[in-house]
């Protein structure tokens, strides 16, 4: 058992974040709320959330090691240290982003502020659990908040369209995960991942109710990340939800479940160099997966006329893409690789991401509209905008000097080096990224050579806007600039987390 | 001693939760289905106390059947024409979905049944694990303190975030279900005012 | 119950072997009989209180002249035997418009929670031919302070399908209250309950009583419950009055606004029904108030001997019948505590009480936890265990 | 009678829980999905408790309390978005509410 200072340090990024999330509500319950200064308190409070992390990285980086507590309900670990800070950085330039339509728009932003830190303390939660129905709680704080925001716009029809739709699909799918997760818990008699691997080595022959729970858990899994064939709700939630809303759906549950589908798959369900046969059967679903919300989310994309739709079809796409590197990750061989890529990957696209929606909600906000052909002239209207939209629509696609371009790289190689015979799926992800290419450009040509429908132009970008921009863009650069760096910190980023899984 | 459940007890039981269940999901009105809901939380509550789970099943009645069941009555109450049958209240394809549903339960029983399971003969709840509180506890623990303890040790942390949960969730329903001042009301209001 | 009752019938038969079910029917007739009776003197006590504090004739004068000259508290009694009657007498109306299913079963549910909440009440023990005193209750549950508050969900549930179903506005809205009402006063209900709780380190009434009488760092008028959790003693006082919608808590039938609330509609037996558990729940949490916080059936220092001579004649169980005289005599006290509330308290508005629940009792329910489990560390830490 | 065994719990269970999909499937008022939702809920805790005593393993009486306070959040966002959803549209059809076509 660990003593209570390593238990502190172990924590220190819940807490600090948690301690914002109080303060944050007990700001909003002053008599005069000031919506700006709780963000601000906020966005502070996330960025020393995701500098408390850094003691846990340091240790398990010297110690080749988690940290445990709890026999395994909190795990410190490299995986969780990388999305425990990114869910911060997330959180904070959601923040950064939404705070000015939000409180300009008078939809109680206090409230809309409050929530922010809780859902990334749930995040952070289910990223660093190593115990099932934990990640489950976990989870819930994530999605329960997300469902209401996408609701925010209490009286806007396709507001509360898009909280019910959302609300539905991901209430059965927890109902699913949890039916999965009661099987699980039948057939090992715990829910605690490293026992589950220790007693799945025990036995000759999976319960057929393991493989069926197992099975429920990952389709749940599915619907969060929106993986097709069960992404049925995210254009509509995309659209129908308030723009912040939607930034923050789009970006931190995703990154959050990859991360807890490689610690379920390679940490310990599906075990190294044992035996595979789950592994073989889960990964049929998985490249069944990658493959239909590749081909779904890139082609349907073509054909959509409002931003907000082409971006939730892209996000299917990219989850698709995503899965190639958990596959990669669940084969036994080049689970580093294919760890390291699909973090790196999820990474890249959170901030492309980000910034993309930055814009989007900047020109909503602004111009009202989502429709692609109202970018029509944004580059003489913002350069900036279009500067960044132009950045981050090129990342998304995998355009060359940028880090999404990496991404992809390093996710097919991956691929490749774990099962040559899989030389169709690294194709059929190339053309995809071709195709993508097309959507992304159909955005980007009305940008920079449409002329711009009113004559009332110059969009201003507020502070927060470009700080924030800034940030994801100096971040895309910089990793796609400087792949060395990327290299060694991905290298030596897999050979702890190579420690892992043996808590 | 084996545990061995009263047949009688539970089948009596499973005839109320499949029951009550079917009313659910078929009744035609809505209030009706809300009682059906209700009365499958008590049979449910029931088939716990057969189970030896008396501190669930009492947690079952208090949370389930008296919080979840009753806000969900108030629900129907605030939205609904108190005395219209819900007569469309299926989509056009029942059969449709009937099917998938048995198709479902077809795996599900499939799964489960075929499988093997880890279970012991033997019949009390005994926990495998050694308080480390300080208290001293008595070698036969009453489950519901058994329960307690558990709670402390290893499942802290979910029981600290199942109120965060509670929390979030109360504040943002509180926002998403009240009227807001500062906006004009949506279009078609009926005369209603609510207090 | 079970274990005395097959003891008793022992000793009365000379070994007859009662069968498994004997004490449950014995136990359900005996709740039957006592919720009925029990309710007329409650009612023929009510009047009479509310005759002597608002100065009304009738509750002090009907019936023969000579009672009612003999004294002022033996008049008026013959009201309550003529109420039953016309009640019991009068026509069974079901409105043409209402939801049959749901009208009928509403006071069926109603009265089956106010039966089924007198299981786990203590009433007494008894150490007769035993080693270890048994308490004497339907059953001891080891849930059962937990099993008390749950049923109350059965009440909430009733009262909202008899003002649903009556389909009449008035119903619905004293229906709507009530469910509201009882629920909200349900949570610093539980939390005042729970002081208690960690005090005694269980959730069976039974033990509540026994860890009572043992006493609190070795004093044992400090063990009962309303010294270390006065504060919780008085929210759950309260909140039992609101939970019961007795005045000045009675929102949920305000005849100036709603009629008569969810009952509305009701007539007959069915109103009986809804009348006679009203009067049951009263005496149910004065019961529980007795043995969560006054000592159930103990006294201080005083353990009575299991059998009484008395020269000529030996009674048998007299700790049992000891007990219960104690247990009662505390009971109709808190009883007396309460209409002495009703009659003298304005009712509050709704929203009134809403944020007297939610703001202020329970808040003061957590202040006292917090001093109870103060209160129990010491306990655990300098005198060694748990009081019990 | 035969005696009742861990797999007469778990049948149940799986009955319970496709009648709450079936419910969710083809109910239309949001409500009555809500109420469905409950359904599917409850089988997972009858599955978990039923676990719990026959394997034995408290563990499993554990998860379902934590089970139950999940679904009381979860119900309580959904009533949320039900009058939600009233508000808008004056009625709670879920079939009706569609109006964003991509």
């Amino acid at each position: 058992m660990t003593n209570a200072l390593t238990m502190l340090q172990a924590l220190a990024p819940e807490v600090v974040v948690a301690a914002t999330a109080f303060l944050v509500m007990g700001l909003d319950l002053r008599r005069n709320p000031s919506p700006r200064a709780q963000a601000t308190v906020a966005i502070w409070g996330l960025l020393a959330g995701a500098l408390a992390t850094i003691p846990d990285w340091l240790d398990t980086a010297a110690s080749n090691s988690a940290l445990t507590l709890w026999g395994g309900i909190f795990l410190a670990d490299p995986l969780s240290v990388v999305f425990r800070a990114l869910a911060c950085v997330t959180g904070a330039l959601v923040l950064l982003f939404s705070i000015d339509p939000v409180d300009a728009e008078r939809r109680n932003p206090g409230d809309f502020v409050t929530l922010v830190p809780f859902v990334v303390l749930g995040l952070m939660l289910s990223v660093s659990t190593g115990e099932l129905l934990t990640f489950f709680v976990a989870f819930e704080i994530v999605s329960l908040p997300l469902y209401l925001m996408a609701a925010w716009n209490r009286n806007e029809r396709a507001s509360a369209e898009a909280g019910m739709k959302y609300f539905v699909t991901g209430s059965v799918s927890s109902a699913v995960m949890l039916y999965g997760i009661s099987l699980v818990f039948g057939t090992m008699g715990t829910t605690f991942f490293s026992q589950i691997a220790t007693r799945y080595e025990a036995l000759a022959d999976p319960p057929q109710a393991f493989v069926l729970g197992s099975l429920m858990i990952l389709a749940a899994l599915g619907f969060k990340i929106a993986a097709a064939p069960f992404h049925i709700w995210a254009p509509d939630v995309y659209q129908g939800a308030p723009r912040p809303s939607a930034m923050f759906i789009s970006t931190a549950p995703k990154a959050a479940m990859v991360a807890v589908m490689l610690r379920l798959f390679w940490g310990s369900l599906a075990l190294q160099g044992r035996d595979f046969r789950l592994a073989e059967t889960w990964m049929v679903l998985l490249a069944v997966m990658a493959i239909l919300s590749m081909f779904w989310g890139n082609l349907v994309a073509l054909a959509q006329t409002d931003i907000r739709r082409l971006m939730a079809c892209s996000g299917i796409a990219h989850i698709g893409y995503t899965l190639l590197g958990v596959l990669a990750a669940s084969r036994a061989g080049a689970e580093l690789e294919g760890a390291a890529a699909a973090i790196y990957y999820v990474v890249v696209y959170s901030f492309a991401n980000l910034a993309a929606w930055g814009v989007i909600v900047l020109v909503g906000w602004r111009t009202g509209s989502d429709r692609i052909e109202d970018y029509s002239g944004l580059a003489r209207r913002s350069p900036f905008l279009a500067f960044a939209l132009l950045i981050s629509l090129l990342s998304l696609a995998g355009a060359p000097p940028l880090a999404g371009f990496l991404g992809k790289f390093y996710l097919f190689r991956a691929l490749w080096e774990a099962q040559p015979a899989w030389w169709w799926m690294v194709l059929i992800g190339i053309v995809n990224s071709v195709i993508s290419l097309y959507y992304y450009f159909g955005i980007l040509k009305p940008v920079y050579f449409g002329a711009p429908q009113d004559e009332a132009s110059a969009l201003a970008v507020p502070w927060r806007f470009r700080a924030g921009l800034m940030v994801c863009l100096a971040v895309l650069m910089v990793l796609g600039l400087f792949p060395e760096l990327t290299r060694m910190t991905l290298e030596a980023g897999a050979a702890i987390l190579a420690q892992q899984g043996t808590p | 001693m084996i545990y061995d459940p009263n047949p009688v007890a539970f089948w009596l039981l499973a005839a109320m939760v499949a029951g009550c269940a079917l009313a659910v999901v078929r009744a035609r009105k809505l209030f009706h289905a809300g009682l059906a809901l209700v009365g499958t939380l008590f049979a449910v509550a029931g088939l716990y106390g057969l189970l030896q789970a008396w501190f669930l099943a009492a947690v079952q009645v208090l949370v389930y059947a008296g919080a979840i069941a009753i806000m969900l009555l108030f629900a129907i109450m605030l939205t609904h024409n108190m005395m219209n049958p819900d007569l469309k209240s299926l989509t056009t394809q029942p059969w449709t979905a009937a099917a998938l549903c048995l198709m479902l339960l077809a795996i599900l029983l499939g799964g489960t049944l075929s499988s093997t399971w880890q279970t012991a003969p033997d019949t009390t709840l005994s926990p495998t694990w050694t308080p480390k509180c300080g208290f001293q506890v008595a070698e036969a623990i009453p489950s519901v303190q058994a329960l307690g303890f558990r709670l402390l040790d290893p499942f802290t942390l979910p029981f600290e975030m199942v109120s965060v949960l509670i929390l979030v969730s109360l504040i943002g329903a509180l926002v998403v279900a009240r009227r807001n001042p500062a906006l004009p009301e949506a279009p078609e209001g009926r005369e209603e005012k609510a207090p | 119950m079970e274990p005395i009752f097959e003891q008793f019938v022992r000793d009365l038969t000379g070994g007859f072997q009662v069968p498994f079910w004997a004490p449950m029917l014995v136990s359900l007739g005996l709740v039957l009989a006592f919720i009925a009776l029990n309710a007329m003197f409650m009612i023929w006590l009510e009047r009479k209180i509310c005759g002597r504090i608002q100065r009304r004739m009738g509750p002090m004068l009907t019936g023969p002249k000579a009672w009612a000259r003999f004294s002022m508290w033996t008049g008026g009694w013959f009201q309550t035997p003529c109420d039953s009657v016309k009640l019991l007498l009068k026509e069974d109306i079901i409105p043409a418009q209402v939801d049959r299913f749901g009208f009928m079963l509403a006071p069926v549910l109603v009265f089956m929670a106010a039966l089924a909440v007198y299981v786990p009440l203590p009433i007494s023990s008894t150490s007769y031919a035993q080693s270890a005193p048994i308490v004497v209750a339907v059953a001891d549950l080891d849930i059962g302070l937990l099993y008390v508050v749950a049923i109350t969900t059965l009440t909430i549930l009733a009262i909202l399908t008899a003002g649903w179903a009556s389909n009449n506005k008035y119903s619905l809205l004293g229906g709507m209250r009530a469910g509201v009402q009882i629920l909200s006063y349900e949570i610093p209900m539980l939390f005042a309950l729970m002081g208690p709780m960690v005090l005694a380190g269980s959730l069976s009434l039974g033990d509540l009583v026994l860890v009572q009488h043992a006493g609190l760092f070795g004093v044992p008028l400090l063990g009962w419950f309303l010294v270390p959790s006065f504060l919780g003693a008085v929210v759950y006082l309260i909140c039992a009055v609101a939970e019961t919608n007795r005045p000045p808590f009675d929102m949920p039938e305000a005849e100036q606004e709603l009629v008569a609330g969810f009952s509305t509609e009701y007539t007959a037996m069915r109103f009986a029904m809804f009348y006679l558990a009203e009067f049951s729940n009263t005496f149910v949490v004065c019961m529980i108030f007795t043995a969560v916080f006054l000592g159930g059936w103990t006294l201080p220092g005083f353990i009575p001997p299991s059998s009484l001579n008395l020269g000529f004649f030996t009674l048998p169980y007299f700790d049992l019948l000891a007990g219960m005289a104690i247990f009662f005599a505390k009971a109709y006290a808190v009883v007396l505590l309460l209409m002495w509330i009703r009659w003298t308290f304005p009712r509050l508005r709704p929203d009134h009480l809403m944020t007297f629940g939610w703001k202020f009792l329970l808040p003061l329910s957590f202040v006292n936890l917090l001093v109870c489990i103060v209160l129990a560390a010491i306990q655990q830490i300098y005198f060694g265990g748990n009081p019990g | 009678m035969s005696a009742i065994g861990l797999n007469h719990f778990l049948a149940l269970g799986a009955v319970l829980f496709c009648l709450g999909t079936y419910g969710v499937l083809t109910r239309r008022n949001a409500i009555a999905v809500l109420l469905s939702l409950e359904l599917m809920f409850n089988a997972v805790n009858l599955n978990l408790v039923a676990f719990a005593r026959f394997m034995p393993n408290l563990d499993g009486v554990v998860l379902a309390v934590f089970v139950i306070a999940v679904a009381a959040a979860e119900a309580t966002v959904g009533v949320a978005l039900v009058l939600s959803i009233y508000r808008n549209f004056r009625h709670i059809d879920l079939d009706q509410v569609d109006t964003m076509k991509g």
